[in-house]
């Protein structure tokens, strides 16, 4: 058939461009770490790399479980204060062992994902609004949880503990090489496991998926999970790394993230989803305050935070524009 | 009625699937009501009946996609209640929904093989799955890289792909609602393969058509559904063309060609032309098409799925720009920019998509019917209610649009009647031409003839009708003229006596010129 | 660490937030006073999130500054960072909120902390209030950012002044988030729900000056009756002394600008400092207001 | 027969302009029952709870949220949303005292009030029209889209005026704050004609109709001639519009306007308010009087919640069990 032959060439294109719009955030990534590198004396210690991913590693996190989230068409509003929540928990369970305190924590953002699954997936509100509340919720239980107290100091003898977040494993730090390997595993689970082609087969077509035999309820379910516990895997390392439960962190995490998604090149459509250009992204936007920390170490201009954001929006602005470009390119084959 | 609407004659073997006194009712609509439906072992079952009769939703109350009000099912011996797709599939059953059910990101192995993926350590192996998609594909004669996203292939290839797919899960029962709607001759050919070695490894099929001469071509055994009734159920040789098309409309056929509800005039020899059409082009889906209409006339749109024909009525209401090609109206060259341009400019255009391009669901019939009058029904951006109301219950009255009151959601009305409403927007309009394309598709039967008559009255009345149809009877009996496309290319036009079934269907096979055309191997018999 | 005497010094300020008059103005102040000495002034700013500040502090160790004044968000987190500093050779003042002494030691970690005592700033108000209450004993408290550690030793040191006076009462404590609209919305609920409260203790300037105008939109007059109390000593507030709309502030002056530069240039001639250097803060009184106006920030 | 508009038929049914006042009345029951359940609670087991005091107090309060929650009706009907709201309200707020306290304007006060009424609220509205140009022209999703303003509007709001709070006594100005035209409050007057307005706007003007259209279904409404761009252009433009007139009342309340502050979160309230009102998110319906209720019933509790002296972390979790709770049974509601 003509007509097939023609739109098999435009497959290809269609694969050609996703690639290039992985690779373009990749390149303006690259090109900001020239830039820095070039610019300012101190940007590539390893000692500024470590400090770089200690704190970005968090966003990495919830930025990997919200691409899971976006892949099935959804959204979740809660992770930002799910860090704050888990951290609290890891620190008041830290006494009982650096892995109770782990587990603890990573069940405690589970259980919150939980539960944003069960109203999303069974009593059908949407994902925005149920999970808009349960960032109200968790950060309620947060500071409940902490009995209002700015921060709930961990037990500092637990070396094992304070050892997540600020130990180094490989000369590599800890919280970087959680991250990395959350993001094997996540790249692995989408490319290879029945549960990540089944997320973005619910993207792509929530009914045809049901219609195909597909439990859409579980898979939404173990969306929301997953984000819910890499969000506690990430209270964690910021209880571990700041050695105190922290229940008035994480404010505005979650738009952090999903614009890491975005940047990465994801539709917030769902259907489909890059676990790489995502942490890519993450680590794009982290960079950003990176930057402009040395920049006004430089002294040449002192930029006040006020102009940091102006800055970051009009990035955000740029990069979004670029990627919805290419997806459109993509959509238009 | 000729055949009787007994009970069915008991079949050859026992039975695998007994369906008695289905109910099934959606918000307008009752769609099932006491529907039955028996097949035997390794038989292959044509399921047969006008649009909107109950086919489709039939299968979904099987197959667990909806909740049944009543019946029993039996399968195997067992009764069963699938509660979901999932449990049907996993119960034995394998079915080609009629909307082609596939997710078009995903790649086409994926699409063969969601949900039952080959793992190993809980795994997804890859190039098994692909070299077992690509075997599949192959056995149905089709060679593509099943590794490139499935929305790239074309409608005919998507419903290859949902086949093998089907197959591929081995199922005692594989259920096919309307496969062939897309494929041509060559490909259907291959499908009634499948389905035979199927048969031959005592797998029971149930097939879903329009086309007869498929139906006696593959099936042993018929069930025929009307507005959701059960009305005849034998043995496929035991009954006539002509009966079957009568136990489908319910009325005997007197005359030929009173299957539907156009009223044909012969169009005025020198129609005054009021839309132009020519060689226009549009990626790689139209490549030169061509169509004229005269006022009064209906002029037909026929082809195979992706033939193009949506897409050149999108060319010609401004909803897609062409790449080349040219476009009078009303005897100026005109390039409408946008759907409000032809609209100012005196056309409409009722999309086959209801659902997605038609309706305004959480809109009341009222809203949906004046969407687009808005503009003239309004002083200062303030709507008139009183003349608002006046033209809703005219065309609620004119078109006989069964609803509750004008303040209804649309969503609550049936198929029928959502079509008419649709079709009341751009009546209110007083256009100079009307684009209907699939103007009956998935409506029943009553509504069904009433809008085919309503679209001769309009012609006559002076209206331009360039009418896009799968359905051979309605080109045949309402169209002056029917210009068939072939991979977006006009390649024939008939007139008069030259639209018959036989020639409609070679041109939008084959794409031959009526002259060269050699016989249809089986001519139609419906209307002897 | 040492740290070199020289003519000019890179010095870092890790700011915690940027969002209130009082940090803006400290913020300022210790502008002005870099430039006053031809320093530079490598700033950061947190917005809030101590966890940024850790990574801000880090990126001042990264580009090796001289020295580092840090405002710490909060008493634990910064110790490790502080302790990072020690190893790089850069030594660190800690201004106006302290670090946990268990986890870091003054003149070993860091050099000392220049500040003012929140809970002591808390019993002074308290305190004020038992001698001066002339018989207004109903309290609202309008608490600070839920969790911030001014809110809750503001808190502290007035409750337990309070406790002991069994004859007050305090009838509503609720957050209003230390800042103006809040606290005014705060204050309007509260004099609704308690039409028996006649004493306002905000924990800041703002919050103050909103249940000011709250209570004006009850009908009620503010300072006759229904007494307010406040914190911070900005100028608007004092004003507001001056003319009877609020009946005492303590001053919490975030004017470090010249006690930290003075601390740091004493400290490279070698030195030795107290554990902590706590501002002179004074009291605004009806009495004192007017006098003190022009000085106020 | 063809369609020409011959007035022929039968008498038009009377007030067929849509369902009436009372039937709307009857989509939103859910929040409306939730309301009164409040009120009844209160009423019985809050001190002081009857009296007009209350109600100024509640009314004034959240006029300002109601106010944005009216655009975000429109955004959301179209299926959008806009979390630059509370940012714009900064930018608004900021711009207003700027003007009436420039020396320019001391000989001619009264220009100077007027342009700071004016030139604020269309300054809002002109980022509200860059929102829309960021959905419709360069094709952002809206959650995008406005998240561009929400991070860079209050940038620009602080970057105005450096941060620092400006504080005013300019009775002419901060009227529409602190007035009271027989005994109501200024800004509960002019919240109540805008919801008004809206309502009016979405059950009778075609725009109105359009915009539900849009919403409900953006491909049909194209084919139908529907503008698709220029509506959504317009609702991002409105909500902007009264994010400015928000911004302005938030600072004549405190006399003072302070860009870090003003509008803090207004977006989360503004959409939540819509949600309870029974609108969903997904587009193609506008519940104007469900905002109202909605908005009333987060107001109420966090009222509640205050007086009863529930401690704020604990006030969040119920504020969050509320929400779910009543958005759920408007969904129950209306699948039946
Ligand atoms: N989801 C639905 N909601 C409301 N009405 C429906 C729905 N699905 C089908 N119907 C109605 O039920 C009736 C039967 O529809 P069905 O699709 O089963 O007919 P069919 O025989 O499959 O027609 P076709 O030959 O066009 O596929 C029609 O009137 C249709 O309008
Ligand atoms: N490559 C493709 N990608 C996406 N959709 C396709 C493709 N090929 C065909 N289709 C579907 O089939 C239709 C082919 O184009 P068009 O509709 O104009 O032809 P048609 O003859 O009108 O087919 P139909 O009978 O569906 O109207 C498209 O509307 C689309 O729904
Ligand atoms: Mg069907
Ligand atoms: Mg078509």
């Amino acid at each position: 058939m003509l007509s097939t032959n023609a739109k098999a060439d435009r497959a290809k294109r269609t694969r050609l461009l996703s690639t290039l719009s992985q690779y373009g955030v990749l390149a303006a990534l690259i090109l900001l770490i020239v830039f820095g590198a070039l610019r300012y004396t101190g940007f590539m210690s390893e000692y500024n790399f470590s400090t770089f991913l200690r704190y970005n590693a968090m966003f990495g996190l919830i930025s990997l479980g919200m691409c899971f989230v976006i892949m099935t068409g959804g959204i979740d509003l809660s992770v930002g204060s799910v860090v704050a929540m888990s951290s609290v928990v890891a620190a008041l369970l830290s006494p009982y062992g650096a892995f109770t305190a782990l587990l603890g924590a990573v069940l405690a953002g589970a259980l919150v994902g939980l539960l944003n699954g069960w109203i999303i997936a069974r009593l059908g509100i949407q994902p925005f609004i149920t999970t808009l509340a349960t960032l109200l919720g968790a950060r309620g239980l947060a500071l409940l949880l902490a009995r209002n107290q700015g921060g709930v100091g961990v037990d500092t003898s637990n070396t094992v503990f304070t050892w997540f977040g600020q130990g180094d494993l490989l000369r590599l730090p800890v919280p970087g090489v959680m991250m990395i390997v959350a993001f094997v595993l996540g790249a692995v689970a989408l490319r290879a496991t029945p549960f990540g082609r089944h997320a973005l087969a619910i993207g792509g077509g929530e009914d045809a998926s049901k219609l195909m035999g597909l439990n859409v309820g579980r898979i939404k379910l173990g969306v929301y999970v997953l984000s819910g516990a890499l969000a506690g895997l990430a209270g964690l390392i910021l209880a571990s790394q700041l050695g105190a439960g922290q229940p008035t962190e994480g404010l505005g995490w979650e738009l952090s993230a999903i614009a890491s998604v975005v940047v990465g090149g994801t539709l917030l459509t769902g259907g489909t989803g890059s676990v790489w250009s995502t942490l890519v992204g993450a680590m794009l936007l982290g960079l950003i305050f990176n930057i402009l920390n040395f920049e006004n170490g430089k002294g040449i201009i002192s930029l006040s935070p006020y102009w940091q954001s102006v800055i970051r929006g009009g990035f955000l602005l740029l990069v979004v524009v670029l990627q919805s470009r290419l997806a459109r390119q993509k959509g238009r084959s | 009625m000729t055949a009787p609407t007994s009970a069915p004659p008991a079949p050859s073997g026992p039975l695998l699937l007994d369906m008695q006194h289905i109910q099934k009712a959606f918000a307008g609509v009752t769609a099932l009501d006491n529907a039955s439906l028996g097949v035997a072992a390794g038989e292959v079952h044509a399921l047969i009946g006008q649009n909107g009769a109950g086919k489709s939703t039939m299968i979904k109350v099987l197959t667990g996609a909806y909740r049944r009000d009543g019946g029993s099912i039996t399968f195997a011996g067992q009764p069963v209640d699938f509660a979901s797709p999932l449990a049907a599939q996993r119960g034995g059953i394998a079915t080609i929904y009629q909307e082609v059910n596939l997710v078009p990101l995903r790649t086409v192995a994926e699409n063969i093989f969601l949900g039952r993926e080959p793992r190993k350590w809980g795994l997804i192996q890859w190039p098994a799955m692909n070299a077992e998609a690509a075997r599949l594909l192959t056995e149905l004669g089709i060679q593509l890289d099943v590794k490139e996203p499935l929305g790239s292939f074309s409608t005919a290839i998507q419903q290859m792909v949902a086949l093998a797919r089907a197959v591929s899960i081995n199922a005692r029962l594989v259920i096919m609602d309307e496969p062939t709607s897309s494929l041509n001759e060559r490909e259907v050919e291959t499908l009634f393969g499948v389905i035979r070695g199927l048969k031959a490894r005592g797998v029971s099929v149930i097939f879903v058509s329009h086309r007869l001469d498929e139906l006696y071509a593959v099936c042993d055994r018929i069930t025929v559904m009307r507005d959701g009734r059960t009305v005849y159920a034998g043995d496929m040789q035991g009954i006539s063309r002509l009966q079957l098309v009568e136990q489908m409309l319910g009325r005997e056929i007197k005359n030929a060609g009173a299957q539907t509800g156009f009223v044909k005039h012969k169009g005025s020899a020198g129609a005054k032309p009021l839309l132009g059409v020519g060689g226009v082009v549009r990626g790689t889906r139209l490549q030169g098409a061509s169509v004229e209409v005269g006022e009064g006339e209906v002029v037909g749109l026929a082809g195979l799925l992706g033939s193009g024909r949506s897409e050149l009525a999108r060319v010609i209401f401004g909803a897609d720009q062409p790449d080349a090609g040219e476009l009078r109206f009303g005897g100026q060259p005109v390039q409408f920019r946008s759907p409000s341009d032809a609209i100012k400019a005196g056309l409409g255009f009722c999309s086959e998509d209801r659902k997605a391009e038609g309706i305004v669901p959480e809109l009341s019939v009222r809203e949906n019917l004046t969407l687009a009058l808005l503009p003239r029904l309004s002083r200062a951006g303030v709507v008139d209610n009183r003349q608002q109301a006046e033209i809703v219950e005219r065309f609620v009255a004119s078109l006989g649009i069964k609803t509750s009151n004008p303040d209804q959601p649309i969503r609550e009305l049936s198929g029928g009647n959502q079509q008419k409403v649709l079709l009341a927007r751009w009546l209110a309009m007083n256009p100079k031409l009307l684009i209907l394309d699939e103007p009956t598709r998935g409506i029943d039967v009553g509504a069904k003839a009433e809008i085919q008559r309503l679209i001769g009255e309009l012609a006559q009345e002076g209206l331009g009708v360039l009418m896009i149809s799968s359905e051979l009877e309605e080109l045949i009996e309402g169209c002056q003229h029917v210009t068939v496309l072939h991979d977006g290319k006009t390649v024939a036009n008939l007139a008069g006596d030259e639209i018959s079934e036989a020639q409609l269907l070679h041109a939008m096979a084959q794409g031959l010129e009526p002259e060269d055309m050699p016989r249809p191997p089986t001519p139609p018999q419906v209307r002897a | 660490p040492k740290l070199a005497v020289k003519a000019t010094y890179r010095v870092g300020f890790a700011q915690t937030e940027s969002n209130n008059p009082w940090r803006i103005a400290q913020t300022k102040s210790m502008q002005d006073e870099a430039k006053k000495l031809g320093y530079q002034l490598v700033y950061t700013d947190a917005a809030g999130s101590t966890a940024k500040q850790v990574a801000d502090v880090r990126s001042m160790i990264a580009q090796k500054v001289d020295a580092i004044f840090l405002s710490p968000r909060e008493d634990k987190p910064l110790a490790p960072v502080v302790a990072e500093a020690r190893k790089a050779g850069i030594p660190v003042i800690l201004l106006d909120r302290n670090i946990d002494p268990a986890l870091s030691k003054a003149g070993t970690d860091y050099v000392t902390f220049v500040g003012s005592d929140f809970i002591k700033e808390g019993q002074r108000v308290g305190d004020w209030l038992v001698k001066n209450a002339g018989g207004k004993t109903n309290i609202i408290e309008l608490e600070g950012t839920v969790g911030a550690s001014p809110a809750n030793d503001r808190k502290k040191g007035f409750d337990d002044v309070m406790a002991k006076n069994p004859k007050f009462k305090i009838v509503a404590s609720q957050s209003g988030d230390f800042a103006r609209d809040t606290g005014r919305q705060v204050a309007q609920t509260l004099l609704q729900a308690h039409p028996e409260a006649n004493v306002i203790y905000a924990h800041n300037d703002e919050m103050a000056i909103g249940a000011v105008s709250a209570i004006q939109a009850a009908g009620k007059v503010p300072g006759k009756d229904i007494l307010v109390l406040s914190i911070d000593g900005g100028k608007e507030a004092v004003q507001m002394v001056v003319d009877g709309k609020i009946n005492y502030v303590v001053e919490c002056n975030p004017r470090f600008g010249p006690e930290a530069f003075k601390t740091l240039k004493s400290y490279a001639a070698g030195k030795k400092f107290p554990a902590k250097i706590i501002n002179a803060d004074r009291d605004y009184t009806p009495q004192s207001a007017k006098a003190g106006l022009a000085s106020a920030y | 027969m063809s369609g020409e508009i011959n007035t022929a038929a039968r008498p038009a049914r009377s007030g067929s302009g849509g369902q009436g006042l009372l039937a709307d009345l009857k989509q939103v029951l859910p929040s409306i029952l939730i309301l009164l359940a409040l009120l009844i609670f209160n009423a019985f087991f809050t001190p002081y709870f009857l009296s007009v005091q209350t109600l100024n107090v509640n009314l004034t309060q959240v006029a300002t949220i109601i106010i944005v929650a009216m655009g975000m009706t429109l955004v959301i009907a179209t299926g959008g949303v806009d979390l630059s709201v509370g940012s714009l309200m900064a930018i608004s707020g900021v711009l207003a005292p700027l003007i009436f306290l420039n020396p320019a304007f001391a000989s001619l006060q009264g220009l100077g009030i007027a342009l700071a009424f004016v030139v604020p609220v269309l300054v809002a509205g002109a980022f509200g029209v860059l929102n829309g140009l960021f959905v419709t022209r360069l094709k952002l999703q809206p959650i995008v889209a406005t998240l561009v303003l929400y991070i860079a509007g209050r940038g620009i709001a602080q970057v105005i005026t450096n941060g620092q709070l400006q504080s005013f006594t300019t009775p002419a100005f901060t009227y529409i704050g602190l007035g009271r035209p027989f005994g109501v409050p200024f800004q509960v007057i002019l919240m109540l004609i805008i919801v008004a307005l809206t309502y009016w706007v979405v059950k009778r003007t075609v725009f109105g109709r359009y915009v539900l259209a849009v919403g409900g279904n953006e491909t049909a409404a194209g084919l139908s001639g529907v503008p698709v761009s220029r509506v959504k252009l317009a609702v991002y433009a409105i909500s902007g519009l009264l994010a400015g007139i928000a911004g302005l009342i938030v600072i004549a309340i405190n006399s003072s306007s302070d860009a870090n502050q003003v509008g803090q979160g207004m977006e989360l309230d503004a959409i939540a308010a819509v949600a309870v009102g029974g609108t969903l998110l997904s587009g193609g319906r506008a519940q104007v009087l469900g905002t109202l209720f909605g908005a009333l019933i987060i107001q109420l509790i966090r009222f509640t919640l205050l007086a009863k002296g529930v401690p704020d972390a604990a006030a969040l979790v119920v504020k969050a069990a509320i929400i779910v709770i009543a958005v759920a049974l408007q969904q129950r509601r209306r699948r039946e």
